[in-house]
């Protein structure tokens, strides 16, 4: 008797509720009603998810595989059939536990951060329709649906980034995530189509049980597995803010701190590393796509880092490390080891949402201040978001015994042992590691320490109230707790993480005694180098700072590389150019219009010709009905007047 | 005993001088005699052919083609006499707006 | 005498028609002097009493008079038209006649002779059309004489005529009902039921066995819509001569006036015949066959009118009176007399006798009407035409043919 | 050349005598005439058909009802002699060509066809009126009420037509 797995729908359904009542209703409605609908919504689905998750594990006990079900058809049309199917295997438990855990805490916090803005039901209303369409995306059971999900919650990322759509930078800002994830989307409906075309179908279970079927591609063959992988995963790093589709992220910024938290660090820029670790299956299959997903993810966490050591603006350093860590996530998918992915997935997911959440505690504090050169010395005004803060920060950096620290270590380890250059990708990845924690401590100096460079008297630091603090502590203490679950495999034991996605990844490579010693030395090279961060920041920023004029290479950091001005100048100003000279003057004006307009005037001078028939004199009427008279009758006649060609009519 | 071809060929030579007044009479109610004539000759024709079959059936059709002449007249005469109150005119090639 | 037999089909129904129209037309010469001499002894006048005794001379004069009177043609009339009119009237008029059987065939010479011109098996819808066309004399002679009263005239009389014949149409249809045919001889033949005599008319309808559905409601619609028919009092709005002078015939004079005249009284006459088949058994006699007695009634009849004809001659001192008149009463009581001896003949005129007596009854009534009653308004005459006359005679037929409908089953 | 036949030359030139002069006669008032005409002789060609009752109704209908109402409202307008415009130049000049080619067709089909006609009843066996009237009330039931309705709406048309507005 399982009766919330059964209706598996419930868990969605309750925040689409939840953004019905609000958008609907809640224009009138006092904020209290609002907060108890979408809290109520998110709430509830958390617990109910929870509950699903316990008789899934029951389900599982009895019979091994992933639990599927189909509610309703969506799409039938020939032999494809896209139904409303969701599923819930372990990957799908941690997902669901992570989205609707973090969206719950990140919709109390909201209650406090958006206390004082406008367009509140709008944002709840927003809020919960990213949640209905998240967990669409991680209960989905075939590509279609989850597709549904995945462009459900780019339309809400456009419409939260949007949400002050009076900022012209924020609609931008919008317009920018919306279109670069149309680039990858793009891909990832070609990786579909070319899915659908292979194996007739778009089930999970069907393509994934045809795939392990086939035998894979050999390293640098590009068969149709690999490019079906590649399509997919240049989805996902439209989804989730990889080199070259990176772009919106840092834009993103534009919106709602929450929403940051929630969107663009927790949930939805993990949907790509969700995506590809879903389809490993096809992924193993095809080396190329793997290798080319680790060296993206590689190289994005490195690049992102570099970028994010400079900026000033304490959400821009946390939206590039959310890149780079994002990376990490893909080097670890890419590297054969999709458990530790996820793991740092879910890590990542408390300690992003708390730093960014702390940050908006900041902001909220030095009432909307951003930058950090005008910040400093708040350590002792605002103690709790402080000490969350700190706690983000050595999270993140990966001192043990934090979460980040086991999952980062254990993805280290796997690209260690890609057989593909995999010292390569290990190096790489630990200088961005090194840089991590150089950024992050940076960020805690410039903000918590140092003399105040900032106005007492307009403005007027204060602590967030308590429903902002209290998802806070929460969130450090999974920031801190959250990797324990791998803490035995350091001592020989078992990582229970690891083992509990087994099921779906197959078993974690042994790595016996030897892997063992190795995986201590990482584990102390790891720490180090986060140390080693650490200490360079502390030096860089501890006596009396002033902000210097950036050149150089500071200047080429601060400006991204000019990434975004590139682009601009090779894919944006052309594409703008020939829609105006072309598609507009060319073939909007003179193709459409021509045409819409030709045929009214011709149409017109066909009138004014006719008309002349429609003189009134009836006479002249008279005899065109005697014209169609002779007409009929030469039709009823024709066979008798002409028996050569009909034969004698008798 | 007459035969049947000659009452068809009377039927359409009327049919005939009924088209030539329908197109060549001005006045609104020749007019409308012309369209009576050529009903006429289209019951000839139907009784001619119903005499030759020998069966009933065409006569019943000259008796609902007279009701139906009947009812046109009725309304067309009405409509006539409209016209021609608000035109001042009976002559068709006058009365050539449908608005004044 | 083979000549005669050879082309009898060509020369009977002429002979038919010539003694037909003498006799006709000199009945509507007399039945102008009855009309008048009634009329004015309604009004407690005289009447026609110079030319003749008891003016009886009078229709000659009259028709002399027509006879010699100017013809003027009015300026700018509608020639065809205005020619054509009278002669149409009186054509149809008489036309109308010749459907009509005046008695049961009559055997001579071993032939036998039927009492009508044309012998139809439709005589009834030939009467109809004939009635239909009549309008055209009325319409046209109004139009054609270039005058407003005569076009009021006109116009009145078509618009009444078309109104009534629906009525008049209508109204017969009971009696075509229970008859089941068109023909006047088989209507008349169906009212003949020995044992009832006059129970057996249409107008109180009993059959053979016994039950019946009187026409009387059918025939006081035919009897009203025929008068409004022949423009005659009540519904002489076509001629009256206190609004339109005198209506259509304004513009016409001497004989043209008189085949107008002559159609009307003509048209009279048609009426009274058809009143008299449809509903009161045409020549039947309305005693039971049984009663040969009254067989006799003719000669009982005419034996007194001829001695009172010779009495009452007798008064003048001239030419008329010492010989005319006694002359014809002689002959009169003579013909009587005649019927009794030889029974074969009364019994050939038996159907004859009867039949005239009842037209003449009605030629009474016509006249007496129109010493008793006003004319009608303009729009009282459409509207008793459309609102009263119309629904009960199509309520009459709904009944008539319900009745028949039951005594099928 | 049988009395039947002469008798039906003659009506058949009364009756194209007729529709000449309903063409030609410039008064209305004698166009309706001609018409009048032109009915009566096709009454006598049902007639000499054998169909009675058609007849009949073709008088009484045609000509005492429908043609007396042309007379009524010719009369009534006062319609007097028709002025000859020629503002239509295509009835002036394509009016007679076509209406020869109508009549061409439909004598061109008769005379085809004509072959494929059965020979006439013998002359003189008149459809008796019951028949007619069986036939009308059996098979022809439903248009005959509908007919009905028709002439109903043709009432009430006219009546709409008559009233003035006000």
């Amino acid at each position: 008797m399982r009766p919330i797995l059964e209706n598996l729908w419930i868990i969605p359904l309750l925040p689409l509720l939840g953004c019905a009542l609000n958008g609907l209703l809640g224009a009138k409605w006092p904020k209290k009603t609002v907060d108890a609908v979408a809290l109520g919504s998110t709430g509830l689905s958390f617990v109910l998810a929870i509950e699903a998750v316990r008789e899934f594990l029951g389900y599982y006990q009895s019979n091994y595989h992933a639990f599927v079900k189909p509610f309703f058809d969506w799409i039938v049309a020939g032999n494809f059939r896209a139904g409303f199917d969701l599923q819930m295997d372990q990957l799908t438990v941690v997902m669901v536990l992570v989205v609707t855990g973090v969206g719950f805490l990140i919709h109390i916090y909201s209650t406090g951060y958006m206390a004082h803005e406008g367009g509140y039901y709008r944002f709840f209303s927003y809020l919960n329709l990213f949640m209905f369409f998240m967990l669409i995306l991680v209960l989905a059971a075939n590509f279609a649906l989850l597709f549904v999900g995945w462009e459900g919650v780019g339309l809400c990322s456009y419409l939260l980034i949007g949400f002050y759509f009076l900022r012209k930078s924020a609609t931008n800002a919008g317009n920018k995530a919306f279109i670069v994830n149309r680039i990858g989307d793009f891909g990832f409906m070609l990786g579909m189509f070319l899915l659908f075309r292979t194996f007739h179908s778009l089930d999970f279970a069907a393509v994934f049980d045809a795939t392990s079927k086939l035998p894979p591609d050999a390293m640098g063959q590009f068969g149709t597995l690999t490019i079906a992988s590649l399509l997919l995963f240049m989805g996902a790093t439209g989804k989730s803010a990889q080199i070259p589709l990176y772009v919106w992220l840092p834009d993103a910024m534009e919106g709602p701190t929450p929403v940051s938290a929630l969107i663009h660090a927790a949930t939805m820029v993990t949907a790509g590393v969700y995506m590809v670790a879903r389809s490993h299956v096809l992924f193993t299959h095809a080396p190329t796509a793997m290798y080319v997903v680790a060296i993206v993810g590689c190289a994005t966490a490195f690049f992102a880092a570099t970028i994010g050591l400079v900026q000033s603006d304490i959400k821009k350093v946390l939206a590039y490390s959310t890149v780079s860590q994002l990376g990490y996530m893909f080097l670890g998918c890419g590297v054969g080891a999709f458990g530790a992915g996820i793991f740092h997935l879910m890590t990542h997911a408390f300690f992003k949402a708390l730093l960014f959440l702390a940050a908006g505690s900041v902001i909220h504090a030095m009432s909307g201040e951003q930058d950090m050169w005008g910040m400093g010395g708040l350590a002792s005004k605002i103690k709790v978001t402080f000490w969350c803060m700190l706690f983000g920060t050595i999270a993140i950096a990966g001192f043990p015994p934090f979460a980040a620290f086991f999952s980062k270590d254990s993805i280290l380890f796997s690209a260690y042992n890609y057989e593909h250059n995999g010292k390569a990708l290990y190096t790489v990845g630990l200088l961005a590691a090194v840089m991590t924690s150089f950024y992050m401590f940076r960020l805690i100096w410039l903000t918590f320490f140092t003399e105040k460079r900032y106005d007492e008297h307009h403005v007027h630091v204060h602590e967030s109230p308590l429903n902002m603090t209290v998802p806070l502590m929460i969130l450090a203490f999974l920031s801190l707790t959250g990797g324990w679950f791998a803490l035995p495999a350091l001592f020989g034991g078992k990582d229970y993480f690891a083992e509990f996605l087994a099921p779906v990844f197959g078993a974690a490579e042994a790595g016996g005694e030897a892997g063992q010693s190795l995986e201590h030395t990482l584990s102390i090279v790891a720490v180090v180098a986060a140390a080693i961060g650490l200490l360079v920041a502390w030096r860089m920023y501890t006596k009396k700072v002033k902000r210097r004029p950036s050149q150089g290479l500071h200047k080429v950091l601060y400006n991204k590389y000019y990434v975004d001005e590139l682009y601009h100048a090779v894919v944006v100003g052309p594409l703008v150019w020939l829609s105006r000279n072309v598609f507009w003057k060319v073939v909007d004006v003179g193709l459409v219009d021509g045409t819409v307009n030709g045929i009214a005037s011709g149409s017109r001078a066909v009138g004014d010709t006719v008309r002349q028939t429609q003189s009134g004199n009836t006479r002249s009427y008279a005899v065109w009905v005697l014209v169609g008279a002779i007409v009929v009758l030469a039709i009823i006649f024709w066979p008798i007047l002409h028996p050569a060609l009909f034969g004698e009519v008798r | 005993m007459v035969p049947t071809n000659y009452y068809l060929i009377l039927s359409a030579i009327l049919f005939g001088l009924g088209i030539v007044a329908f197109v060549f009479k001005r006045n609104v109610i020749a007019i409308f005699m012309a369209i009576e004539l050529m009903l006429n000759a289209v019951n000839l024709a139907f009784v001619a052919f119903s005499q030759s079959f020998g069966k009933v059936d065409g006569e019943v059709f000259v008796l609902f083609v007279i009701v139906v002449a009947a009812a046109e007249a009725t309304v067309g005469l009405g409509i006539i006499i409209l016209t021609a109150r608000n035109r001042r005119s009976l002559n068709v090639e006058r009365v050539d707006l449908l608005k004044l | 005498m083979s000549l005669l037999t050879q082309y009898a089909f060509l020369i009977v129904p002429i002979v038919k028609v010539a003694v037909l129209i003498l006799i006709v037309l000199t009945v509507d010469a007399y039945l102008t002097w009855i009309e008048r001499k009634v009329v004015a002894h309604i009004q407690s006048r005289w009447g026609p009493h110079r030319v003749g005794p008891h003016g009886l001379l009078q229709p000659l004069a009259d028709g002399v008079k027509f006879i010699f009177k100017e013809d003027p043609l009015p300026a700018n009339v509608d020639k065809v038209a205005y020619f054509l009119a009278p002669f149409l009237a009186l054509m149809l008029a008489l036309t109308s006649l010749a459907v009509i059987p005046f008695g049961p065939d009559i055997p001579v010479l071993g032939h036998r002779l039927t009492l009508s011109v044309a012998d139809v098996n439709i005589s009834l819808l030939v009467l109809f059309s004939i009635t239909a066309l009549a309008v055209y004399g009325v319409a046209l002679a109004g139009w054609a004489s270039n005058n407003k009263y005569s076009l009021l005239g006109g116009l009145r009389s078509s618009a009444q005529m078309i109104s009534y014949e629906l009525a008049l149409t209508l109204s017969v249809v009971g009696v075509l009902l229970v008859a089941g045919s068109f023909s006047l001889r088989e209507i008349i033949e169906h009212q003949a039921n020995g044992h009832l005599g006059l129970l057996g008319w249409n107008i109180f309808g009993f059959t053979k066995d016994g039950v019946g559905f009187t026409q009387i409601i059918g025939f006081f619609c035919f009897y009203i819509a025929a008068i409004a028919e022949t423009n005659r009092v009540p519904f002489d709005l076509p001629e009256a001569e206190s609004e339109l002078v005198a209506g259509f015939h304004t513009e016409y004079a001497s004989m043209k006036f008189a085949m107008f005249f002559i159609a009307e009284y003509t048209s009279m006459i048609t009426i009274s015949c058809l009143a008299t088949i449809l509903f009161f058994g045409g020549w039947l006699s309305p005693f039971p066959a049984s009663w040969t007695l009254t067989h006799y009634v003719p000669s009982l009849l005419l034996i007194p009118l001829g001695l009172w004809v010779i009495f009452d001659g007798l008064r003048y001192e001239n030419i008329f009176g010492r010989i005319v008149l006694p002359g014809v009463g002689v002959v009169l009581a003579a013909i009587g007399a005649g019927l009794i001896v030889f029974p074969a003949v009364n019994d050939a005129i038996q159907g004859v006798f009867w039949f005239l007596t009842k037209v003449f009854t009605f030629l009474f009534i016509y006249v007496w009407m129109r010493g008793t009653l006003p004319r009608f308004r303009y729009d009282q005459l459409m509207s008793f035409g459309w609102k009263f006359l119309l629904p009960v005679s199509i309520a009459n037929v709904v009944l008539t043919s319900a009745v028949v409908l039951w005594r099928m089953h | 050349m049988t009395g039947a036949l002469v008798i039906f030359f003659a009506l058949a030139a009364l009756a194209v005598v007729g529709s000449v002069s309903l063409i030609l006669q410039r008064e209305p008032i004698h166009s309706a005439l001609s018409l009048i005409v032109v009915m009566v002789a096709l009454a006598g060609l049902y007639l000499l058909m054998g169909a009675e009752f058609v007849a009949a109704v073709q008088i009484i209908v045609y000509g005492g009802a429908i043609m007396v109402l042309f007379v009524f409202v010719i009369m009534l307008l006062n319609a007097g002699e028709e002025e000859r415009t020629n503002f239509s130049k295509l009835a002036t000049f394509a009016g007679i060509p076509l209406a020869l080619a109508v009549t061409g067709f439909i004598a061109a089909a008769i005379a085809h066809s004509s072959a494929s006609l059965p020979a006439p009843e013998p002359s003189g066996a008149l459809t008796s009126t019951k028949t007619l009237s069986m036939l009308l009330f059996s098979d022809f039931v439903y248009p005959f009420e509908l007919t009905s309705f028709l002439i109903l709406v043709a009432i009430l048309g006219a009546i709409v037509l008559a009233q003035r507005e006000n």
